[in-house]
């Protein structure tokens, strides 16, 4: 546990504040939604808790991302691809899971595959109607494209500016191919109507606020895994290739492999974060692969600040929130809002909202500070005595 | 090859770069522990030669051999390092954005796969060595503060403190004092003459007053060959040398 | 903790969604309006939202509804199918809204249908759609293949004497199903499969050279031939830019089209789709007083005497007259009472006939075929004796056939007649 | 169309024949029949429309040919007053210009909204064409009686055959006389005579026409008895190689058609990745506000348009500068007040510009609204070059093809061969070298950037002859336009035209057998596999993209 806290140099507090603000927020819904008569104003509803799931859902794609861009300096414009895999699967499992309820009433077809007069379940569908096997798929299908993908690009030494553009190819293509309607993931209307997860109903709010716990604490799990990645040695060879790579080459370190590990682990968070995003949402289907999405991935990581982990998920978190405002208040004009938002920030604010902070600039030492922080002191002495 | 237990030997080396020979048959051989200056006029190609050692750069012909069992032309730059070899660059190549300690730790010998630094922590044994050599390249001081700020000769010093790290065999070290104060030069002196003896180290250097007070054995390059061998005085009097180099 | 507000500020938006509620205006009715205002269905959506702002203007102009002003709640779901169901829950439990107008995509509707269901709401969908569907919380308003599809290619087979026939659509659920049930339809009336293309594009294609030049071959065979077109709105400029440039006229291979209207003819240069059809509920050309009023109140609204009407605002109009009628008759707002008096409540359509809605929540169209002209409203070339009612179950999918919707006896909306079990439905 | 009575058809011909003749006097009675067939056109059905066409056009009327030419073209209006039909000018305006069906003469003019026009569908106009061209066969202008003929010749009946016979002697253009001596082989295939046959086939033989070709084939069938259709075994033989040739020839001209369509969309690709070959290429930015840039090049083309009514076929022309100045200042603007601070900051760029590029989406939203722009299609820009029978390419194709390669060398001279050219090269290679011998590094980069977006304003002109004017219209050509840089190698100009064009034509060949979307993703996944091998595209450069974050 001690390794886990002191692995970032800095022991960060920012961390330690996001963390209590993720668990504040995991014990308010609950009682908020629940035990707050529907009448009272306080009472939160549904639509208040899929919101919430979404951000942070949003959140964990947003860390994802920064792993890879803010700590090795990659940048993927194809996270949604990973993100959107993870959610499919776990929309074929709900889709499984609607079994005889659905219009046509076929107990193994989907509706979709009934009205487009398909017979038999494809191949690939196998196996979905388990929970278990599902949620082995979410992680195991990006992992894999991430590592089929990233093999190839890096041990071509594929880097900057032109990863960012086949990264995007690559999730534009997966974009037509789902939304080929022969390629039996529903086409353009892609899964949707799911009925309950677990045999939980997934119009029942108590579903919801367990859902949205569980991405919480999915959440938290992945920010610390990933903290502690970034914290061990390897995280600071990590760094080393983001500002020198061949130098680091010359020390020895197998630079493909590190950028192809991480490129992996953060893939897997991707899909993670999409397969708790659809159940909440209800809905998933071929948009989610468009490249303008790892786009805005890619901007709330920079709006809440890259190199810094919580910062990435608090800037996910802040941009969301604006569009649910905007798109309700201004629905003329959030465009402009939003557009003009990533300007100032790519310009004005290259740390991001974080950087405006004291304790994010001590905690950023770690990435672009200034100097070592007692912690590692710390950490120092006590190796010493051992 | 017949053993000649030398640290490294490099046999009719040529590299060409379009044209233009930077190696030219060079033959040149390193004992253990010798600190070996190799001078030169710009384009002499000791850069070039430096490349080949650390395979950056593949020569047309020629063999390079480490020791008598690593044939240096079938190995990758990683391979090489982890063989005993470590290179010191002209300019200082340090992590900026990483402190002076966690340079040093990274350029610690041990295992570079990305699950083992994962689970990797700094041992009594690392913690020691990387003490000891800030001790040596007198970084004590900055040992928390990020490399970017150090100042220049402290970078290079930095640099020659990570290759100890790796502790290699053969310390391949370009142009270690350029642009140091005469101060800092005499500190880089010691800190070099220390290191003779326990490792080889090849010095590329243009600071004639540096070479002399270092140097054991100079080997002169001009056009990617070696026109003169020997100590100072031998090789400064050798009328090529004078004519192509020195030029007095 | 004052150095770390800055991250507490990051966090105020979970905050923020539940101070949010706190908002909630008493003394009006609420209408939600749902359609996108940015993105690519903006094209299409903001006239809609217009044409419902306008009703609920004169609306308030008459003395509002049950004594309290209707009060519109505009959002912007982006053309973004998840922010749809996003927005209606908000529209439903947030601003609480007494009836939805909204959608255009079959993926947006089928997005926000849970919700509608899960909160118990009411949607006025008023866009030609792919029928197989019947929710108890959603009136359509849009025509359903029958009312659309099948006339026009009856008049097709009948008047023009087409024996070969190419389904040209975009790659997604309408035209999908829609190609289905003609395949099956035109199988049903002879026509052998080697007379039949059925091809699908993606989205917003631009490039129709290859598909063009193929139609013109499948076209040459000597038999009289005719395309079908579900080809979704951006991809369409491109198609008929092509068939004009490649001389394909449509006295010799006419394209009827389902979901080209004035609106999207107003996009473009009329020049090379003279002659070629649409089939609709609703031409803005169609000369009756109500019509004439309805395009005068539309172009005082919009301030704008050159914009169009089309068959969507058609359907909107009627959509809300019908769910005003339906509150007056229960003098309340309340969606149970409101739904259970929507079925056979009539209202007049802009055509000079009557909408009534049906037992499974679709309502009765006039279908009429028109040829574009140049100054790019139609010519109306063909109509439907009286109004045809809406199924929401095609007859001819094999899939579909036994099912029936009907929500006044059977209460189901697809309702099994050889199972004799009503599935699919999530409301409890 | 209905057959008539053979004596009806050879009264057809004499009345051609006496073509021109002046009505003795007016108001005959034939002007009395004549004006009460017009009167009932106002309320006849589409089908009894049809029937009276016949019957004006067998009346031999001196004003036939205007009425029904006037027709056909929806200019023949009847009063709602006096319900006296009337033909107009042109239907354009508010004031139309009457002429009077009988006299032809000027019969002053009416507002629109106080005529009703004469609606025609496609079956009646299909039939007045057919009618017309009969006419047409005897026009002054060689162009007017080819159509005529080729009309005629797509549904030949005894009355045209007639027809056409007798022009055969006094027609003197070559390419007429050829149309018409294929209708009468079409013809002669229905001859008794087994040597007519022959002759007729040897005839059609010559001509890659899909319709001769459908009239030969059936002669090759057995009819339902098990019988040739054709007895005679040598006109089989004949016909069969007929067919064999016109199928050979027909597959080789649509090889070079496809070859053209790959062409075409190849030099779209290109036109969009030009700008942007510059802003990225060169300048190293990633600028995702380049779709937009096109979008407002698209938008100044409508805008011109509406500002100069009247003059469709230039204004395009007009558009050209005009788009290239207002996408120019558009970029100069981002590069001063965003893009400057960015600079060796590639990955930064994009998030900005992508920022830019949804502002200026909004922007044309607020401005023209969400709704589709209208640019109209010059005439001379409309329809296709017929080269023969089994061979069209469309104008507007051909024009984008030649706009692409003339802006494509005009960048090449501006970047060659000027001042600025040779300064934008220098910053691009060694910034700080440029700077020390004094360039002003600043300026050359507003320009530089200036220059890349002026040029996608100027695709944005193609574009709008080619798909929707929207506020959307950027988004779906960014993606494909990065495509082509980076297949081409950043920072060369070469590299982006051999790449666009190649991406074009293996769509298209791939297209018809695979279908658009998996081409699409053929193309993309090829790409990909392709950098892995050629990280730095097909003609690598150093440039300041080349250099990595």
């Amino acid at each position: 546990m001690f390794r886990l806290w002191s692995g970032i140099p800095g022991g960060d507090r920012g961390g330690a504040w996001f963390l209590t603000l993720l668990a504040a927020t995991a014990i308010a819904v609950p009682v908020l939604n629940l035990l707050v008569p529907s009448s009272s104003a306080w009472h939160l509803s549904g639509y208040g808790i899929a919101l919430i799931g979404k951000y942070l859902s949003y959140g964990m794609l947003a860390l994802s991302v920064d792993l890879i861009w803010g700590y090795c300096g990659i940048l993927s414009l194809g996270h949604a691809a990973f993100f959107s895999l993870g959610g499919y699967a776990m929309g074929m499992y709900l889709m499984r899971q609607i079994g005889p309820r659905g219009v046509y009433g076929n107990p193994i077809l989907p509706d979709f595959m009934v009205f487009l007069n398909w017979k038999s379940l494809p191949w690939f569908w196998y196996g979905f109607n388990h929970f278990l096997y599902a949620l082995a798929m979410v992680a195991l299908v990006p992992a894999l494209l991430a590592l089929v993908f990233g093999w190839f690009a890096f041990r071509s030494r594929v880097t900057g500016v032109y990863f960012s553009i086949i990264t995007q190819a690559l999730t534009y293509a997966l974009m037509l191919a789902f939304f080929r309607n022969n390629m039996g993931f529903g086409g353009n209307n892609g899964f949707t109507d799911f009925k309950d997860i677990l045999g939980f109903d997934l119009h029942s709010d108590g579903t919801h606020v367990v859902l949205l716990v569980v991405t919480a604490a999915a959440l938290a799990a992945s920010y610390l895994a990933c903290r502690a990645v970034v914290g061990s040695r390897a995280g600071r060879v990590i760094r080393a290739i983001r500002d020198a790579e061949s130098r680091t080459r010359f020390l020895g370190y197998p630079v493909e492999s590190f950028k192809l590990w991480l490129f992996v682990f953060s893939g897997m968070i991707a899909g993670i974060a999409g397969a708790l995003y659809v159940p909440q949402i209800g809905i998933i289907n071929p948009s989610e692969f468009a490249p303008i999405n790892s786009i805005e991935a890619v901007i709330w990581v920079a709006v809440g600040g890259r190199g810094t982990l919580y910062g990435a998920i608090a800037g996910a978190v802040l941009v969301n929130y604006a569009k649910t405002y905007l798109t309700g208040a201004f629905p003329e004009v959030w465009l402009y809002a939003l557009g003009a938002l990533f300007v100032l920030v790519t310009v004005f604010l290259p740390r991001g909202i974080i950087g405006l902070m004291p304790l994010a600039r001590k905690d950023n030492r770690q990435t672009d500070g200034d100097e070592c922080s007692d912690d590692q002191a710390a950490v120092h002495a006590r190796t010493d005595g051992a | 090859m017949n053993v000649r237990n030398k640290r490294l030997y490099l046999e009719d080396l040529t590299v060409s770069f379009d044209g233009f020979k930077a190696l030219n048959n060079l033959t040149l051989y390193v004992e253990p522990g010798e600190l070996l200056c190799v001078i030169g006029p710009n384009g002499a190609g000791k850069t070039t030669m430096m490349d080949v050692i650390t395979g950056k750069t593949r020569p047309d012909s020629g063999t390079a051999w480490f020791g008598d069992d690593y044939n240096l032309l079938e190995m990758s730059e990683a391979e090489i390092v982890a063989a005993g070899i470590g290179r010191k660059f002209q300019k200082p190549a340090v992590f900026e954005q990483l402190t002076v300690f966690e340079n040093l730790e990274l350029a610690w010998t041990g295992s570079r796969s990305f699950l083992k630094t994962l689970r990797a922590r700094i041992t009594a044994a690392q913690q020691e060595r990387i003490d000891e050599v800030l001790d040596m390249t007198g970084l004590s001081g900055q040992r928390g503060s990020l490399a970017g700020i150090l100042s220049h000769g402290q970078k290079q010093w930095l640099e020659i403190g990570m290759l100890l790290m790796q502790n290699p065999e053969l310390l391949l070290v370009d142009e270690p004092v350029a642009g140091m104060t005469p101060h800092e030069i005499e500190h880089t002196v010691e800190l070099l003459l220390s290191l003779e003896g326990e490792h080889s180290i090849v010095v590329v250097e243009h600071d004639m007053s540096f070479v002399r007070s270092i140097a054991r054995r100079v080997t002169v390059l001009h056009e990617g060959q070696v026109i003169a061998e020997g100590n100072m005085d031998k090789v400064q009097n050798d009328s090529r040398v004078i004519e192509v180099y020195l030029g007095v | 903790m004052k150095r770390n507000t800055p991250l507490m500020a990051a966090w105020l938006p979970v905050a923020g969604v539940v101070f949010a509620q706190l908002a909630a205006a008493q003394g009006t009715i609420k209408v939600g309006v749902l359609h996108s205002l940015s993105g690519t269905m903006a094209i299409s959506e903001t006239t809609l939202k217009d044409t419902i702002l306008m009703m609920i203007d004169a609306q308030n102009k008459k003395g509002g509804l049950l004594g309290k002003k209707l009060e519109a709640v505009v959002v912007d779901p982006a053309s973004n199918w998840p922010l749809f169901a996003e927005k209606a829950a908000q529209l439903l439990e947030k601003d609480k809204v007494a009836v939805v107008f909204g959608c255009w995509t079959s993926v947006s509707r089928k997005s926000v249908l849970p919700v509608f269901e899960k909160d118990d709401g009411l949607l006025f969908y008023p866009v030609q759609y792919e029928g197989e569907e019947s929710s108890k919380n959603v009136i359509y308003t849009g025509a359903a293949p029958n009312q659309q599809a099948i006339p026009a290619v009856d008049y097709l087979m009948k008047e023009v004497g087409v024996k070969r026939w190419v389904l040209e659509g975009t790659d997604y659920v309408y035209p999908r199903t829609t190609n289905k049930i003609l395949e099956a339809y035109l199988h049903q009336k002879g026509v052998k499969a080697e007379d039949i293309s059925i091809n699908y594009t993606p989205f917003g294609y631009s490039d129709w050279q290859t598909r063009v030049a193929a139609i013109k071959k499948f076209g040459s065979a000597g038999k009289k031939t005719a395309v079908v077109s579900t080809i979704n709105g951006d991809a369409n400029v491109p198609f008929y830019k092509e068939l004009g440039n490649q001389k394909i006229s449509a006295e010799d291979i006419p394209v009827v089209a389902f979901s080209v209207g004035e609106e999207e003819l107003s996009g473009l240069d009329t020049k090379p789709l003279l002659g070629h059809l649409a089939a609709w509920n609703y031409f803005e050309s169609i000369n009756t007083p109500a019509n004439k009023a309805f395009i005068d109140q539309w172009h005082t609204f919009i301030k704008n005497p050159k914009r169009t009407t089309n068959d969507p605002m058609e359907a909107h109009y009627i959509g809300f007259n019908l769910w005003v009628k339906a509150v007056q008759k229960t003098n309340s707002t309340d969606v149970e009472k409101v739904l259970a008096a929507l079925p056979g409540l009539e209202t007049p359509n802009l055509t000079g006939g009557v909408a009534k809605v049906l037992p499974n929540h679709h309502i009765t169209k006039p279908v009429y075929i028109g040829e574009v002209k140049a100054d790019g409203q139609f010519n109306v070339v063909w109509k439907s004796a009286g109004g045809v009612p809406g199924e929401a179950w095609s007859r001819y999918l094999p899939g579909s056939k036994d099912i029936v919707a009907d929500w006044v006896t059977l209460k189901c909306g697809n309702y099994n007649t050889i199972t004799k079990k009503c599935s699919g439905q999530n409301y409890k | 169309m209905k057959r008539l009575p053979w004596y009806a058809q050879w009264w057809w011909v004499l009345l051609l024949v006496l073509w021109g003749a002046p009505p003795v006097h007016a108001q005959s009675p034939q002007d009395a029949s004549f004006l009460s067939a017009l009167g009932e056109l106002r309320e006849a059905t589409y089908s009894d429309k049809a029937s009276i066409v016949q019957r004006l056009s067998q009346s031999g009327h001196p004003s036939v040919r205007a009425v029904l030419t006037a027709f056909l073209e929806d200019r023949l209006y009847f009063r709602n007053s006096d319900q006296k039909v009337y033909i107009v000018k042109s239907a354009e305006g508010d004031n139309l210009h009457l002429i009077d069906p009988l006299s032809l003469k000027d019969a002053g003019s009416a507002p629109a909204d106080s005529l009703t026009q004469i609606g025609t569908n496609n079956a009646l106009r299909r039939e007045l064409r057919v009618t017309v061209a009969r006419f047409a066969l005897s026009s002054p202008e060689a162009a007017t009686r080819l159509a005529a003929a080729r009309e005629l010749l797509r549904s030949l009946d005894d009355a045209s055959v007639a027809l056409l016979r007798e022009r055969l002697g006094v027609e003197t253009n070559s390419s007429v006389k050829k149309e018409i001596r294929t209708g009468l082989a079409l013809a002669a295939l229905d001859s008794q005579d087994a040597k007519a046959r022959l002759e007729a086939i040897a005839i059609l033989k010559q001509s890659v026409s899909q319709d001769v070709r459908n009239r030969l084939a059936p002669l090759l069938d057995k009819s339902p008895s098990g019988t040739f259709v054709e007895s005679d075994e040598k006109v089989r033989r004949a016909a069969a190689s007929a067919v064999e040739t016109i199928d050979y020839w027909r597959s080789f001209y649509s090889g070079i058609q496809t070859l053209f369509f790959g062409l075409s969309l190849g030099s779209v690709l290109v036109l969009i990745a030009i700008g942007l070959a510059i802003t990225f290429g060169v300048m190293g930015v990633i600028n995702m506000a380049h779709g937009e840039l096109m979008m407002l090049g698209a938008y100044t083309t409508y805008a011109v348009q509406v500002a100069m009514p009247g003059h469709i076929g230039i204004s395009i022309l007009a558009a050209i500068p005009a788009a290239f100045i207002v996408a120019g200042l558009t970029g100069v603007l981002m590069e001063r007040t965003i893009i400057r601070f960015l600079y060796g900051r590639p990955l930064e760029t994009l998030l900005a510009t992508f920022g830019v590029s949804l502002i200026l989406q909004q922007a044309v939203r607020s401005i023209f609204s969400a709704l589709n722009r209208s640019v109209v299609t010059p005439d001379w820009m409309s329809g296709s070059l017929r080269l023969n029978d089994a061979l069209e390419v469309t104008y507007n194709r051909l024009y984008v093809v030649i706009f692409t390669l003339m802006v494509f060398s005009l960048i090449l001279v501006v970047l060659k061969r000027t001042r600025i050219g040779l300064e934008i090269r220098a910053v691009a290679q060694n910034r700080a070298m440029a700077k020390a011998m004094g360039i002003r590094t600043e300026w050359v980069d507003a320009m530089t950037f200036g220059l890349g977006s002026g040029v996608a304003g100027m695709a944005g002109v193609a574009l709008s002859q080619l798909t929707n004017v929207g506020p959307n219209l950027g988004q779906s050509y960014i993606i494909d336009s990065f495509m082509v840089v980076v297949f081409g190698g950043v920072g060369n100009l070469w590299g982006s035209l051999i790449g666009g064009m190649s991406m074009g034509i293996v769509n298209e060949l791939l297209e018809p057998y695979a279908g658009a979307v998996l081409a699409k993703i053929f193309i993309l996944v090829a790409l990909i596999l392709f950098i892995q091998a050629r990280p730095r595209g097909m003609f690598p450069q150093a440039g300041r993209a080349a250099e990595d974050k």
